[in-house]
């Protein structure tokens, strides 16, 4: 019935003399849906990040001197048992001179072999409950009740206040991009308008001479679905560049997983659609 | 075939369009429809062809209440109800031709019966040579020939005419009338808006007058 | 005043919509222009009021070269020229009265003035009832007639009028000429387009016939 | 003559029945322009941080042993002599002691005052020009090929590599920008259209009755030149706000000064008119 050859000629008809204008919403909706592509892509590598770090993370337990085997197994075991502590990996002084010289070389520390001033510690991993509010300082207040221990170091404090800021940053990135996904729907819905609005006395004696709602929607539903459907096209490809090229010149990065390019390809379809339908919709008397 | 029982029509609440307007059409009948300028005859159109509604009173069409229908319907209502309307109303985007083949593409007819029946058409209001002018690039008279052929290329069961020959000279007028008194030999139902009295003079057919909305009298 | 030369409208190349026009029009004077449906009649008025350049020949308005003049200057010698268009062209979204208050706007009259010389037009022409109805809101003979108030508003050196009663019925045609009669009496150089032979008979004035282009015959 | 009341009427007019469509526009401009505002600051900001850094920075030179006063006077006297060397510091082996216990805290580095491992050194203050490809590498050269150096340290590459880095993303920032100011234009000219071809009936008929071009673009005009204005105005507003937040939680920034302000406000302005003059252009016969 409908052909889809219609369609396109209607299509057509409204591109064909706006071709300028048409490229020119291309070009702002590949735009409007970079903002939101660039937030998604930051943020899932700043979760995955943050939760690399977190994973990472361990709590240092100094000692006032080195223990004998038997202090060694007890401690570790009493602090395996404590909640949140997964690991526990004992260094010696001589394990702690080791491994600063790799950090510093061995010139700058040269000499500090005869009388190594570092102390001996305990390395705890623990695991995620940790970074809620109190743990770590119930934790830290149950190991230095133990008189073998002198002083703890814990970078969860910094961490938590880091994660913070990051799901600050998040939350306004999502924010901003909600509202240019809502000014990429009023972009789509403008571009259409136009093409309608140049056509509003068409519509009108279309829908006098007996044409329904859905024959003459069509063509204008399609046309947006397109607008968003491309510019969201456009918008991954330069992600993916984008992101490759920040891969190699600055820090490493991953892209978006197939299926969620899928969603966003998707999302500006849809976008789109419902933006034409809105547009559309005003200049239909029935 | 056409009823229209006890219809009136306001705009606003100063002054009705149409009064009380009471008056039956039998199927196949050709009435003319007179009255001054601003009479209230494109207004009794308007509601045959549903955009828009009476204020008071039932306007039957075959089986359907126009008062009533539901907006999902109209279109198909008005595939059968062909329209030459006052203003023309051709699409400016579209050359003459296209503007014809719309009623048949909105029903999805095929291409090749598309161009065949729009030729006809054309060719009935003498225009077959100014297929592919748009509308800016017609005369007046032009223009209101198209929009005539446009009303009869889908041979609707009812054909309303607004003012069909005010941009026409005696000879194109009286020609006009002839294409559609065939029109209506071939079982169209057709009521003809018109204030040139003289005209429906000569077709000594129905005549409904108004006068400020108010149904004078009928003669035949 | 109104010296037309050799004027000929090609649109495309297959027919001329006018050939090699000459006629002279002296100040005051008031002319009928007939001719069938497609004859040329609006092409010409196009012409004089600058929508459309001839293809060839010269038309002169007072001192001005109408086929010569720069953009810059057609909105100045527009004011001078009052148009009643065919299709009335009155803009949808303003009501009547600020249909005909438009032409005064342009030229930067004051509020008052505009107010009191608007009304008096549409008193002239019989809607100042209907002062603030939109133009859909009009019917056909309405809105034709609220264009000739626009159109003689400003008291124009030159009044075009294009098919003025095609939607009037006879009483409403009458009176509509002899208000053109009597603003022709004021001074306005007056050019009249219309099919209806019977009116120009009636008023027994200089008549341009239009045959298919050409300037058939004058008869006066 | 033509008053401003007949302007205000005439935009009126334009935004009346599609109050909500202008406010999609003016929140769509408003996000594009925040676009360009950012990338200002963060460039302004950045090169700000990169100036500092640069004259903060030194070029250090160790000695195989600490020297004798004559030595250090003359050798400072000779290093000042050098191009792009500002500054000359002699940090002896005791203040490079002191300097790194002030680093890394006293008691992890206990016990090292008695045999101090760290190298004498001079400290060099280089001035700009010293990042200018090859002038670094020249001056260490030189000042390799005294007996008493022993190795020489200078963090200028990386700050270099770190620097183009940096004017690379400010190229792509500004390109960036580019691209959304045209969008901008686009956005303001597709609005204004949608008011002018709702009105094409009008204009043409305005033509005809003798009104000029002047006329007819003004208020189109003036409309496109409202929206780039709010929108600039709006933009900058949430700019001062998301630069006061980051300055409070992240690290300090500074804002556009006045006289930036009112360029970004008064670009805003200029681009809604010649967005608004362009669409409005295509509607005019004569
Ligand atoms: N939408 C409307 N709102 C208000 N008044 C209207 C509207 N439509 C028509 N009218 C008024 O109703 C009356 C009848 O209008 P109608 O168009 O039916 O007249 P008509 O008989 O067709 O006249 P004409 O021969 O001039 O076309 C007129 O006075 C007109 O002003
Ligand atoms: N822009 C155009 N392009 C091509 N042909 C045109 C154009 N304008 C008019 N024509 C043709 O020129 C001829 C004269 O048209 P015009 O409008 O002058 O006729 P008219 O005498 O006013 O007729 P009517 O009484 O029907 O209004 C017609 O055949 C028309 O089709
Ligand atoms: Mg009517
Ligand atoms: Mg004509």
């Amino acid at each position: 019935m409908r052909s889809f050859g219609r369609i396109f000629v209607e299509i057509w008809r409204s591109v064909r003399f706006e071709l300028l204008s048409t490229l020119g919403s291309l070009l702002t909706i590949f735009l409007a849906t970079l903002l939101p592509g660039l937030f998604w892509i930051a943020s899932k590598n700043l979760t995955q990040t943050e939760a690399e770090l977190k994973s990472g993370l361990t709590m240092d337990v100094f000692l006032r001197e080195e223990l004998t085997v038997e202090q060694i197994t007890r401690l570790t075991k009493e602090f395996m048992g404590l909640g949140g502590v997964t690991g526990v990996t004992y260094v010696s002084k001589e394990d702690a001179l080791n491994r600063m010289m790799q950090k510093f070389g061995p010139k700058m520390l040269a000499g500090l072999e005869d009388e190594n001033p570092l102390p001996a510690s305990f390395i705890l991993s623990v695991d995620k409950s940790v970074f809620t509010q109190g743990v770590a300082e119930a934790l830290s207040k149950k190991i230095s009740r133990y008189p073998e221990v002198d002083d703890i170091v814990f970078a969860g404090d910094i961490l938590n206040r880091l994660g913070n800021i990051l799901r600050t940053t998040e939350i306004l990135g999502f924010a901003l991009s909600v509202m240019v996904a809502f000014a990429a729907l009023f972009i789509i819905a403008n571009t259409v308008r136009v093409a309608i609005s140049d056509r509003r006395k068409t519509v009108e004696i279309m829908q006098l001479v007996g044409a329904t709602r859905g024959y003459i929607l069509t063509p204008f539903v399609m046309l947006g679905g397109m607008l968003g459907f491309s510019g969201a096209i456009l918008s991954a490809l330069a992600l993916n560049w984008i992101t490759g090229y920040v891969s190699n010149h600055l820090i490493k990065l991953v892209f978006l997983e197939s299926h969620e390019i899928f969603t966003f390809i998707m999302s500006g379809l849809c976008l789109g659609m419902v933006g034409a339908f809105i547009a559309t919709r005003k200049y239909l008397k029935i | 075939m056409l009823n229209v029982e006890g219809v009136s029509k306001y705009y606003g609440q100063r002054q009705a369009a149409l009064s009380n307007i009471s008056f039956r059409i039998d199927k196949g009948e050709m009435v003319f429809l007179t009255g001054a300028s601003g009479a209230g005859k494109s207004t009794l159109l308007r509601l045959l062809y549903l955009e828009e509604k009476p204020s008071a009173g039932r306007i039957l069409l075959d089986r359907f209440d126009l008062s009533r229908i539901s907006k999902r319907k109209i279109p198909f209502l008005r595939r059968h109800v062909g329209v030459i309307f006052q203003d023309f109303r051709l699409i400016p985007e579209r050359t003459a031709a296209e503007n014809v083949a719309l009623t048949l593409e909105v029903l999805g007819k095929s291409g090749r019966e598309i161009r065949r029946k729009t030729d006809e058409a054309l060719n009935l209001v003498g225009l077959l040579g100014k297929r592919n002018n748009y509308p800016y690039q017609l005369s007046g008279g032009e223009a209101q020939r198209v929009s005539v052929a446009r009303a009869v290329v889908n041979e609707p069961l009812v054909l309303l005419a607004d003012e069909p020959t005010g941009n026409l000279d005696e000879q194109n007028s009286r020609e006009l009338l002839e294409l559609l008194s065939e029109i209506n030999m071939r079982g169209a139902t057709t009521i003809i808006a018109t204030h040139q009295v003289q005209l429906t003079a000569k077709y000594a057919k129905r005549t409904l007058n108004l006068v400020s909305g108010i149904l004078e009298k009928e003669t035949r």
